[in-house]
């Protein structure tokens, strides 16, 4: 694993146009990667995160494809059964809804259903969650199915460098991965990208900062809210809070959290998704289990609610805001047995 | 999978036409002008010209930054006009999101349109802006789905929950040619085959899916011969001619409703202008081939039918668009009126009766937020303060 | 809500039998209630919990459909938003991947997205669980995947009697409701059913037997185990033990579970669905929520794994069995801090 | 929806046949014999029989409880063996669960089969009865779908796959006529269609979907038909005709290979038994029905072809039946005596790599709860002991 900080050449991206570069030169890389979807060829998605991609490497390795996200899913699978590596968009989570046939039985299930024999090295690139008050059903944040489904990576990036080495990995990777794109993020910010080839971990979270008081955890743009409200907080009462990035969702990386929150005994799991069988209904009873005697408070989560993603005008107070987040440090960080 | 560019194949013309791109009616298509009364046809002369108008009034407001997005239907508004006119009060229309004329044919409150593109809830909308709860002497209007083609198997049901209750009701629903690819679009058609649903199922084939032309969505070589797949009868019309649609809805309404089940009818036409505000069809298609489909417009082939007919003159004309365009302006005006809809809003209507207890928590937890408070101060669950 | 006890005259009846006795009841009640599915004609369904019911009501109120669990759903939610009342037969729960864009987007959302001017009363009966050793993927426990998704109720019964009222209660709903039918249970043992209509409230569990040491918390074929764990575990070292049938999953009754854990200060929870985001994860992260203070020792999950339902061969040591329900009640009973 | 008892509609016989069911050619079908030589027709018949005798076999294991389920293709079996016959080595065969013959006719391991038929995980097996990773000379074989038409868009991946890299395999795919309700047959023939993917689909149409009459499937006059809704070309053969069947798959095979594209294949045949062991077909349908089907049955058509046409002789027959039998009866035994599968075997090959922390940490729960231990003492996460 090559350390990015050891890169030299940078240039500015955000997420969207990082993803674009990594896709470009992955395909540069790897003829078995292609790109595929519907509205993913000549306007380049409509997020423009495959631009340019058609023009340069053409129709066979650019592949816009009817509208149906079950035939998308389950050509693909049947190509990277063969060896082939497709990088597929999925114009918004929600829509692989009508997919979750040939999610489970055949992206998830095929590795295993052949004894090891097949793999399926695939990548579903879907965008997800809320802010950018679009249409119904094109900010919903159900990562929490894709956990409770066996055979699937799913990673979360939450900066435009770590995009690109998820990304990168994913496509690499022999596993099927969902990598997950923020919408809200797509230029909410630019950072220096190293411009070789690098990968990151998939199955690794990352502790943005240390801290001995609170375990902060969030994904996405959740992390910018949440580091932005323990910024607040720490800036008020000199509390030390310590941030986990949980980029890596599936297989969920258990053991930095454990360690963590035994040295700060308090916690706080922060995530769009809806609360009930959500995300952190998982992290808050692993801690339960494996943490429990160093409890110094219990374990909030600090979620959107368990709706339907609301209309337009109600969304900001359906998400959890960096507002929001610090009130669930303050009470967790205040509480005395 | 060898072109560089999807280039526009321009669709058959083998399809059912009545008036002709410049007004006149086909050579022996005279006997097919359907029997509609001069009141009716200013009726929808007058839905065309308020379609128009309020579409382009809402594009306008989306630019200036007043809603989110909106979607258009310029060029394609025969279509939904022509199939909502055969339709009877009673019936059940299911409409995508370019069928306005359709819904504003049946007396659609425009107010509560707008203020839906506001992004308010529908509670909040009904609140502020009372009706009696169904037009009287309307059709019933479902909202569109926003999962594209999700609505088909319901219009099947919802005709077949008529016709096992000896209800005389038809429903009729409209996709976009991109959305007859998705498992949806088939399941309703077959169902509706073997259950001999009376529905009527209309394929608005505009020839772009976004930015995937519709030869690229599927390799038949019309969308009305799916039909085939599902023993249903099928038919082709020109969707830019008022007449073809109405007359070809007519007959398959007036079929279902007698028991003979239903129909798919592929409408032809084009999409004019961009997929929606957040597009940008420039990237993927030429100018040319919208400027080719305006010389077909709908409204324009309509209006000169009527000039010619004598039913419409410069005067009326006049006085249509501008009572269109002042009774849109005060919906418009009325629906951004709305006060916001407030956030507790989000957790009504998910389910009747007790919503649960962690429902009930968390929307306490939001009204203590929005009062200033910390919501997560409960430990025991005894409540938020 | 009648007592179910002050009903004198009963009929022994297993699940199956007790399902197609409600069914029948509820169709002669309400000429709006009708049976739709593939194979629940003439046949009965797979299981025959349908039998008899073509023969009696006819094919206008027992309706044999196409082979599409996508299209069946769809159809009958259009159905049910004009006032009938479909109760639809999910052959095999995990049949219903092929129908997540129609639960999701018209199911569940529908009522909500039409303000309230729209009701689904419609109740999916799907058989689910492990332990007769069919077919792959004819064994799934994944109700966590619907606990996640708002607008709708699940519910599973784990006896005869309980089926009759929760299935009646499900049909007369006008929320749409997920009945849980364990194929185990289908035949595995009778009791008196009271003849009587009656209805069992869709939103409350039921403590099974009090106690004042432990909380066990199970639903469907696993509360039967986890009685017989209970029950060694008492025999040997008096340990009072409480449980809870959880037989309302969605909304999930919340309350009695928090009352009964800051009782007794000890909870395992039993499942057979995969441990990872699981049903029970919600449960233990409500406890860590709400109760944390009362634990006296770590909440702990007896499940299945998080693997896909394995082979015939090798199923039991997949699911939670008495053994290994004891050996959790057992860890959390002699903890000490 | 007026019949009180699905009665079965008796299908059309306007397809392709060769065979008569005496089976003697039909008039004017001489020219479409196809050319195979006799040594091949020698291992269709033994094909054929080995197929029918496993299957019993499998039958009596099941009713003795050495296995929980067992599905027979008896009077199918013509159609999954003249289309496998069609394939070349390198080909991609996926079954569903009534083509036993297509994947004996390609040397499928019966010992492996019989294996998994008792519940084994394919990591077992192939520890327990080696063999090379593929068959040589053979085609590649999926295991069959546990979801109805799970598998076409896979086989349509599978086939583009191929075209992409310039190798010259076809793919092909079968699903029962009940199956083809479900989406994913309709996305598959889609996407085929638009992305030119070299693959055959085949309808194997036995007339039920265990207890759902084909003319309760789909209101379409035969499943062929159904290509019409994606632009593909169509066949309708006599299922039971092994020579009609091999002619159609063959040249649709070809013509896949020689970059023609897709073609669906309906083959018109009969499930003669019980939709599996769990089933009583009696419960929905009449003996009358099997009876006349029976006399159409495949194997005895093929056979009576072959005495005709002197390829076949009593001797060779019994002796064909004695070493089937033999060789069969040897297979189950070896495939019998593998010993259980390891509980520990449920963990592999979800992933590849580190299956993660949960994963690992419930994968010593299991092992210390079958070592007699309790796998819940860990309260720290740092390992069951
Ligand atoms: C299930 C689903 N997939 C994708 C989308 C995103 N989407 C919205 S409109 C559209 C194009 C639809 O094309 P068509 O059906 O031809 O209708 P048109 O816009 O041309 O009227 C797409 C891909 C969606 N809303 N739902
Ligand atoms: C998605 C899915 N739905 C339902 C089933 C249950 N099921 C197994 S076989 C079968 C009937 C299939 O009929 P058909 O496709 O005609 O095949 P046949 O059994 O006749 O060969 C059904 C309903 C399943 N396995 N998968
Ligand atoms: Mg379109
Ligand atoms: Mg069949």
């Amino acid at each position: 694993m090559t350390r990015i900080n050891e890169l030299p050449v940078t240039e500015d991206m955000n997420l969207v146009t990082a993803v674009t570069h990594t896709l470009r030169q992955e395909m540069q890389r790897d003829p078995s990667v292609r790109v595929m979807g519907y509205d993913i060829g000549p306007i380049g998605g409509v997020f423009r995160a495959t631009e340019g991609l058609f023009d340069e490497f053409g129709p066979e390795r650019v592949i816009d494809t009817p509208l149906s996200e079950n035939g998308l899913l389950g050509v693909a699978v049947g190509m990277a059964m063969r060896g082939e590596r497709p990088v597929i968009e999925m114009q918004f989570l929600a829509f692989m809804y009508n997919a979750w046939g040939q999610f489970i039985y055949n992206l998830a299930n095929l590795h295993q259903k052949t004894g090891g024999a097949m793999k399926v090295p695939l990548t579903i690139r879907a965008t997800f969650g809320g802010g950018i008050k679009p249409l119904p059903f094109h900010s919903d944040s159900t990562e929490a199915y894709l956990m409770h489904t066996p055979g699937v990576r799913v990673v979360c990036p939450s900066t435009p460098a770590q995009a690109k080495g998820l990304l990168a990995a994913a496509i690499r990777s022999d596993d099927p991965v969902v990598f997950l794109e923020h919408t809200k993020m797509y230029r909410s910010f630019r950072e220096p990208v190293p411009v070789a080839d690098y990968t990151l971990p998939l199955d690794k979270c990352r502790v943005v900062q240390e801290g001995s008081d609170l375990t902060l955890i969030a994904w996405g743009n959740m992390l910018h809210y949440s580091i932005a409200a323990a910024a607040a907080v720490a800036a008020a009462t000199h509390a030390s809070i310590e941030i986990i990035d949980m980029c890596s969702l599936a297989p969920l990386d258990v053991a930095p959290v454990l360690a963590s929150v035994k040295k700060t005994g308090r916690c706080v799991i922060v995530h769009e998704a809806r609360r009930t069988a959500g995300p952190g209904a998982e992290i808050s009873a692993l801690i339960n289990e494996y943490a429990l005697e160093y409890l110094k408070a219990p374990v909030k989560r600090v979620t959107a609610f368990d709706v339907f993603f609301p209309e337009n005008q109600i969304e900001d107070a359906y998400l959890p805001s960096p507002g929001r987040i610090k009130s669930g440090i303050e009470a967790v960080l205040n509480y005395q047995f | 999978m060898g072109e560089k560019k999807w280039a526009e194949v321009r669709p058959s013309e083998d399809y059912f036409r009545i008036l002709n791109p410049d007004g006149s009616v086909k050579d022996g298509a005279k006997a097919s002008v359907p029997e509609v009364s001069r009141e009716e046809l200013l009726r929808w002369y007058e839905v065309l010209v308020e379609t128009r108008t309020f579409e382009a009034m809402v594009l306008r407001l989306q630019r200036r930054g007043v809603l989110s997005v909106a979607a258009s239907s310029r060029g394609e508004e025969a279509c939904g006009l022509g199939a909502a006119a055969a339709l009877q009060a009673g019936d059940w229309l299911f409409p995508a999101y370019r069928q306005l004329s359709a819904v504003l044919y049946w007396n659609a409150p425009v107010d509560r349109i707008m203020a839906g593109l506001m992004g308010n809830t529908p509670e909040h909308i009904r609140e502020h802006l009372p009706l009696p709860p169904e037009l009287p002497h309307s059709v019933n209007m479902m909202p569109y789905p926003i999962f594209l083609g999700a609505y088909i198997p319901l219009a099947v049901g919802c005709a077949l929950a008529d016709k096992l209750n000896g209800r005389k009701h038809v429903s009729l629903a409209f996709v976009g040619e991109g959305s007859t690819s998705e498992g949806d679009f088939h399941d309703g058609l077959n169902f509706a085959g073997v259950l001999e649903s009376p529905c009527v199922i209309i394929v608005q084939n505009n020839q772009w899916s976004i930015s995937v032309p519709a030869s690229r969505q599927t390799a038949a070589a019309t969308f009305a011969q799916k039909a085939v797949a599902h023993g249903l009868p099928h038919e082709r019309v020109d969707g830019n001619d008022i007449f073809a649609v109405y007359d070809t809805v007519k007959k398959a309404v007036d079929r279902a409703r007698a028991g003979g089940g239903a129909t798919l009818i592929e409408a032809v036409t084009y999409r004019i202008l961009d997929h929606n505000s957040a597009d940008s069809s420039a990237v993927y298609r030429t100018e040319d081939e919208a400027e080719y489909w305006k010389t077909l417009d709908p409204v324009e082939r309509f209006e000169k039918y009527l000039f010619n007919a004598g039913v419409l003159e410069q005067a009326t004309k006049t006085a249509i668009e501008e009572r269109a365009e002042k009774r849109l302006r005060e919906e418009i005006d009325r629906g951004r009126a709305v006060p916001p809809t407030s956030p507790d809003d989000m957790f009504l209507h998910h389910l009747q009766g007790e919503p649960g207890w962690s429902v009930k928590h968390q929307r306490d937890e939001l009204a203590c937020e929005l009062a200033g408070g910390n919501p997560f101060l409960d430990m025991t669950g005894e409540g938020v303060q």
